[in-house]
């Protein structure tokens, strides 16, 4: 029962917290709605019997993948011109309601798949940092391996793409863009 | 405990908020933010039917697109802030040179 | 060397002299370009000759030399040979390709002497040449097409040579876009009877393994209709675009913007037979679906008198000969159409010949007279009487008049239409009445061209001078070849050996023609007074009374010495009969031509795709949300798509 | 702790990654030569010489390979393939890394891009190349797209020169990132229909009963959605225009032969796999898929003046051609990726010579550029028209054989609508190839300006050039190949 209304206020703030960071005008203030979503996900998680993966959620998502994008907002720092959203006009309207119809049709089709299957008791040891290191090891050995290639690209790719250019048009840029 | 609909329910809701924001913001970095919503639901997908299924796959998974994230959430700042050093925006629908 | 080399032979010169001149013509300069060309065309009719003796030494019943040069595709049920098959059919066909070819091109070394792109003229030509011999010795039907495809883009390149002239650009387009709808479904029939001969177990295109197993493909059928008739109209409607017949014909008289010889070779002698060749070369297939053959006739008929019509109102000298030809190959089709493959042959030879020669014969008077317009040149046989006595006997073929070629097979073909078994009285009467006509376009041709009195000034007509050696040599030889090409063919009712029928007897089926002499002699006499007297009309009005057809604003601005008659039986004559035809022309001309098919073959189709094109570019603005929506929208109508049907749905 | 867990690594199994670990080698030595020289020209001459020497690793290790009987083998916990299909897709992805070496370092060079640099992250996505032809599950899958990606993202926009390539980078990343979003969630409910992402165990659930639970349904749509992004076909398409004409010459050649053809050995593993039973389900959609990029790709195509979007618009259609073959049957997959190779090459060659015109900064982009090509340059003039002559579907060029395999399956398979409108819009197509063929050869006012081309260059155009006719004038050994790899896939 307890597990229910947990499961009902975490999904509620989350969820609250996405709206958020998609309508705030604020970037600084969608990081950190973005933050809250994140870690009530986290707790969604836990409750899955994904205790690692939660923590892993808190660690690297709120913690690092967001810290990131603080940073970056900060470093912009955007003028309130730069960061204006413009008016929520019909064809922004359209565009929502395409994504809501997407949203039902797709939750049709997971009722009508998953209607009335209910959680069993958790298999002892779901979710424990042994058995996911196993299968990371055994099944998932590839892909362990291209995402350590995946990252060292990533780092190459980012040294290289924000060195300064000699074609550094900002104030040309700023000029044009008012 | 909640039945798998449910928490499928909010990973569908968070997808379609995600898909919203890319489409509708005008701001790169709240574009970037997201994507980042887009991937999440997948992982909370993914842990739905992990335990679902009672197996450890989509735990496994999970942790995959949380690191393929990351890379992708750094190589996206990466390229905006390229981007806003040459034109000093960060603005997605002002970025319309290439057309036609 | 067996006939085999010979057979390979044929084809390599030419394409040896193309890349001899393409890739090292800058070297050597532009003389030595089209010594190059016109001796790699010699040597080819030589080789041809040989392996034309070679075959002839062979027993009529197995009198095929294949030259298999390798495997082209090999796909182990598939099989297409690079092979070379000489059969009496292409015999006559390689034969008329490097012969007249070679005339043109030495012809053209005059004709284009003061031209500075001679060295890229020569390698298209020579390349065309290859292509052509490709499509006529090719062993099955993607060798043919692959010829076919070339010979299309060579016409193309030496339709458009011209570049710096914007309609001749345009032309060339306009050909291009027609011929590829043709080639469309020419490429579809070929699709077609590919799968469906792989269905019954046989992966060969081949033409000899398709007339072999032409039975176990009878029954096949897609929808309700039998996939011979299918695929046989679809090749039709190829034919129809490289050979000028409706409603693919718009093509052809547009052509005419190339240099003359182009015109002379490839529209007119080889080409545009490219389509009648392949009918004759597919005839199991045809056989084998009456209602597409009769569509051929008619098609054929129509296409005939259609732009004989026309004809009889153009007033420049190259249009006047582009709708001859078109006119000329619909008797082709009429031929072909009813079965009498020989008499289609025929036709196309003696064609070659006579229609090889006017085209070059005009452009001679082009050459001199430095004008299209017939309605200026007038009194050219004083300064040309080379071009003219040619021009003449050119005319006397085409028109139909005994004892030259023209006579002979088209009197052939309008017998068979009349008698033979798939044959029928409109349709003879439809090519009867072409031929009067016939006669009397390209006599009022002759008479504007060349009798009476010049309309040129006399600053003009002072420039007018006979063309060098190289142009009226070939001419003299094709007026030989044109005056005496009909004995090849003589009627059986002359009881003479019909040489050109034995010599094709054992590629075609045998057609019997139910008619005995008699109907064969009154037919002949029949067309013969037709053809005599649509010539007299014709030097009648454009000779004796001097009329001048009314310029194309219908104001007048001809020279005031071209006045015209006072004589008002010939008002009344040229209001009744010859206004009307010109109405009826125009009309065809105005409407068909420009409004009907042409937009929708050269007009609507590119422009529904520019149309599309717009739209698709105006989509494209550069926002890349509305791009993300695009890619969401595809992703939500698959969703949408496998939640509404999500059962196996069979796809129609 | 328990007993050691072993490593799912059978004799073999290196060998059967063998080109992705000589990539991998070439990326790392990369790095060091970046590292361990100052002088440019020591830099140069040493990613030229391991980059080499990776690509020649790569196709020999490939070569190595041992197929056995011809059935598919799973490998290093079933999570990757190794077979005949493989085999094929490496040679392709190590030819495309030579040719990418030797014809486009002027273009790099051009772009003010440090070729040690350029090539240290094309390595990575020649890794992700070399990893979507054998992916066995929709992990490896979505990994490997994404690590064939992202250094594309950067590479688009990497060069400080280029005034529109940080636009193209956002345009791809930003559009790249959608789609492997809904790619992921894709999976996730493929994931939760069947337990599984092994396509092996897929397909068995799909075409037995477990078939028709919804979620596999969605799943299938959203990963079609994905897949049909990276290979550009409409409408997920919008994003190759603008990214081909933004990007530096030398990444849009990798886009249009590397990005497509490995998002193409993907699709056809997926779609033409264990998983084709599962195709029935989306057919009509790809009917439609198909259909829209036959015609929307060479319409827009038709009337651009930039060398570059034509390419990129025409690449979209052939997208079109290619995915035709999948609705055919194992004789429609082979035209597939008969069809996928020529293109490839083509296409490769076609960039390849784009790349050697214009002059310091400047390189050709509009098809007017290039009148008068063929007077003052025509070998390489000849060689560009055999590779656009091929992309137009004209014999005897491979081109040609491939729209007639995959047209010939089209209407085999009873789709002849659909093969009418591939022979119309091809009709299209030959339109606009040609419009670049009469610049080049029918046009005398221009001057444009070829950069040195060294002697490696040459052969190797002259060898693509040379394969692309070989494909058209005898298909028949390519094709054995083609057809023995698609029986491997099944």
């Amino acid at each position: 029962m307890l597990t229910t209304a947990i499961f009902y206020v975490l999904s509620f703030v989350c969820i609250l917290a996405a709206l958020m960071t998609v309508t705030l005008s604020n970037p600084v203030s969608c990081a950190l709605s973005l933050i809250l979503c994140l870690a009530c996900l986290a707790g969604l998680y836990a409750q899955l019997a994904a205790g690692y993966v939660a923590v892993l959620q808190i660690l690297i998502y709120a913690g690092a993948i967001m810290v990131l994008f603080l940073f970056v907002v900060m470093l912009l720092n955007l003028s309130d011109e730069e960061a204006a959203e413009g008016r929520y006009d019909v064809i922004r309207g359209l565009k929502g309601l395409i994504c809501f119809a997407f949203l039902v049709d797709l939750y049709v089709l997971v009722e009508v798949s998953l209607g009335g299957r209910i959680y069993g008791c958790p298999a002892p040891g779901l979710g424990s940092l042994e058995a996911i290191g196993e299968l990371l090891f055994t099944r998932y050995m590839v892909s362990f391996e291209v995402i350590s290639l995946l990252l060292t690209a990533a780092v190459v790719g980012v040294v290289l793409i924000t060195r300064k250019g000699p074609a550094s048009a900002l104030a040309a840029g700023r000029g044009g863009s008012s | 405990m909640p039945a798998p609909l449910e928490y499928l329910a909010v990973s569908c809701i968070l997808f379609g908020i995600g898909i919203a924001g890319v489409l509708t913001r005008r701001n790169l970095l709240v574009i970037l933010m997201s994507i980042e919503l887009m991937l999440n639901s997948a992982n909370l997908a993914f842990l739905t039917f992990s335990r679902l299924h009672g197996q450890l796959h989509g735990q496994v998974i999970a942790i995959f697109v949380m690191t393929v994230a990351a890379a992708e959430a750094a190589i996206g700042l990466a390229i905006v802030v390229a981007l806003f050093r040459q034109t000093g925006s960060v603005r997605i629908d002002e970025a319309t040179r290439l057309r036609g | 060397m067996t006939g085999e080399t010979l057979l390979a032979l044929v084809v390599g010169f030419p394409l040896l002299g193309a890349v001899f001149n393409g890739f090292f013509g800058r070297f050597h300069g532009r003389r030595l370009a089209g010594y190059l060309a016109c001796g790699a065309m010699a040597m080819a009719f030589l080789s041809a000759l040989g392996a034309v003796k070679d075959l002839a030494g062979l027993d009529p019943q197995v009198r095929t030399i294949h030259k298999h040069l390798y495997t082209w595709i090999d796909a182990s049920t598939f099989k297409v040979d690079m092979a070379l098959t000489l059969d009496p059919l292409s015999a006559v066909m390689i034969l008329v390709v490097t012969g007249v070819g070679f005339l043109i091109h030495v012809y053209s070394i005059g004709y284009m002497a003061h031209d500075d792109g001679r060295v890229r003229y020569f390698t298209y030509l020579n390349l065309f040449v290859f292509f052509m011999l490709m499509l006529v010795l090719g062993s099955s039907l993607p060798v043919m097409f692959l010829g076919w495809e070339g010979v299309g883009l060579c016409s193309y390149l030496l339709i458009g040579f011209w570049f710096d002239d914007i309609a001749k650009a345009v032309a060339g387009k306009k050909a291009f876009l027609v011929n590829r709808i043709g080639d469309m479904f020419f490429v579809l029939g070929m699709f077609l009877l590919f799968w469906t001969y792989h269905a019954v177990g046989s992966g060969s295109l081949a033409f000899a393994d398709m007339q072999a197993n032409a039975e176990l493909i009878q029954a096949a059928k897609i929808g309700g209709v039998a996939v011979t008739s299918l695929a046989a109209f679809c090749l039709f409607l190829g034919a129809t675009g490289k050979s000028a017949q409706i409603p693919l014909f718009v093509w052809l008289p547009d052509a005419m913007a190339g240099p003359t010889p182009v015109s002379a070779l490839i529209h007119a002698a080889t080409m545009v037979t490219a389509g009648v060749y392949m009918v004759a070369r597919m005839n199991f297939l045809f056989e084998m679906s009456p209602g597409v053959m009769s569509l051929v006739a008619w098609v054929g008929a129509l296409t005939a008198l259609f732009a004989a019509t026309i004809g009889m109102a153009a007033t420049d000298i190259k249009k006047v000969l582009a709708y001859s030809t078109i006119s000329q190959l619909g008797y082709m089709f009429v031929a072909v159409g009813v079965g009498s493959y020989v008499a289609g042959i025929f036709h196309l030879v003696t064609h070659a010949f006579f229609k090889g020669l006017l085209f070059l014969g005009a452009g001679s008077v082009i050459h001199g007279v430095t004008t299209q317009d017939i309605r200026q040149m007038g009194g050219v046989r004083h300064k040309m009487p080379w071009t003219f006595w040619t021009f003449l006997v050119g005319t006397w073929a085409i028109a139909g008049l005994p004892p030259f070629a023209g006579f002979f097979s088209k009197d052939e073909i309008l017998f068979h239409a009349y008698a033979g078994p798939h044959g029928s009285v409109p349709l003879w009467f439809i090519g009867y009445l072409t031929g009067a006509m016939t006669a009397f376009y390209m006599f009022r041709l002759f008479a504007l061209v060349f009798l009476g009195k010049t309309r040129m000034s006399k600053k003009e007509y002072g420039k007018v001078h006979e063309s060098p050696a190289t142009m009226t040599v070939p001419l003299a030889i094709l007026a030989g070849l044109s005056a005496i090409g009909g004995l090849m063919g003589l009627p059986h009712a002359f009881h003479m050996p019909h040489l050109l029928g034995d010599w094709l007897a054992p590629v075609f089926p045998e057609f019997h023609v139910a008619a005995g002499a008699g109907t064969e002699l009154g037919l002949m006499a029949a067309s013969v007074a037709a053809a005599i007297a649509g010539s007299l009309l014709a030097l009648y009005f454009y000779f004796k009374k001097g009329y001048v057809p009314v310029p194309d604003n219908g104001k007048a601005s001809l020279p005031a010495s071209v006045a015209r008659d006072k004589f008002y039986i010939d008002e009344v004559y040229d209001g009744l009969v010859v206004m009307p035809m010109k109405a009826i022309a125009r009309f065809l001309s105005a409407t068909v031509d420009a409004a009907g098919v042409d937009r929708v073959a050269s007009g609507w189709l590119p422009g529904l795709a520019g149309w599309i094109s717009k739209g698709v570019t105006a989509l494209q603005n550069g926002n890349t949300q509305r791009y993300a929506m695009a890619l969401f929208a595809g992703a939500v109508a698959l969703i949408v798509y496998v939640s509404l049907f999500g059962v196996r749905v069979p796809l129609a | 702790m328990g007993t050691p867990i072993p490593l799912p690594i059978m004799p073999g199994d290196l060998t059967a990654i063998g080109p992705l670990l000589a990539v991998v080698i070439a990326a790392a030595g990369f790095l060091a030569v970046d590292m361990a020289f100052t002088r440019e020209e020591l830099k140069n001459r040493w990613t030229f010489i391991i980059g080499i020497i990776g690509a020649a690793l790569a196709a020999v290790t490939a070569l190595m390979l041992d197929i056995g009987t011809g059935e598919s083998r799973l490998i290093l916990g079933e999570a990757l393939y190794a077979d005949l299909y493989t085999v094929f897709f490496d040679l392709l992805f190590a030819l495309l890394m030579g040719a990418s070496l030797v014809l486009s370092w002027t273009a790099v060079e051009r772009a003010r891009m440090k070729p040690v640099e350029f090539y240290s992250l094309a390595a990575f996505s020649f890794a992700g190349m070399f990893l979507t032809s054998r992916a066995a599950d929709l992990l490896s899958l979505f990994l490997a797209i994404e690590l064939l990606s992202m250094p594309l993202y950067v590479l688009a926009g990497f060069a400080t020169t280029s005034k529109t390539g940080r636009e193209a980078a956002l345009k791809y990343f930003v559009l790249g990132s959608v789609a492997s979003a809904i790619l992921l969630f894709g999976i996730a409910l493929m994931y939760g229909g069947t337990g599984s992402i092994d396509y092996v165990e897929l397909g068995a659930q799909v075409s037995s009963g477990g078939r028709d639970s919804p979620l596999v349904l969605a799943g299938l749509a959203l990963i079609l959605a994905g897949l049909a992004f990276k290979v550009g076909a409409v409408p997920f398409h919008m994003w190759t225009p603008d990214v081909y004409e933004g990007s530096p010459t030398a990444v849009t050649a990798l886009m249009a032969t590397g990005v497509k053809a490995a998002g193409l050995a993907a699709a056809i593993r997926f779609l033409a796999g264990p998983m084709a039973a599962a195709l029935s389900y989306v057919s009509v959609m790809l009917w439609w898929i198909v259909a829209l990029s036959m015609v929307v790709g060479n319409a827009g195509a038709m009337l651009q003046s930039n060398v570059k979007r034509l390419l990129a618009y025409s690449s979209i259609a052939h997208a079109g051609y290619i995915l035709m073959g999948l609705l055919g049957d194992s004789l429609g997959t082979a035209a597939a990726v008969y069809y996928t190779a020529v293109y490839v090459l083509s296409v490769a060659g076609a960039f390849g010579v784009v790349q050697y015109f214009g002059d310091g900064d400047r390189e050709l982009e509009t098809v007017d550029d290039f009148n008068g090509a063929a007077k003052r340059h025509p070998w390489i003039s000849l060689l560009f028209t055999i590779f656009l002559l091929s992309l137009a579907g004209i014999p005897p060029t491979g081109g040609f054989v491939a729209k007639f395999f995959v047209f010939g399956s089209a209407i085999q398979t009873g789709h002849i609508g659909l093969a009418l409108l591939g022979v119309l819009t091809s009709v299209i197509g030959i339109y606009y190839y040609l419009r670049l063929v009469i610049a080049m050869w029918m046009k005398d006012e221009g001057r444009p300006v070829l950069a040195e081309l060294s002697p490696t260059s040459w052969v190797v155009l002259g060898l693509l050039a040379a394969s692309v006719l070989a494909l058209g004038c005898m298909p028949g050994w390519l094709w054995l190949i083609v057809q023995s790899a698609v029986v491997s896939l099944v």
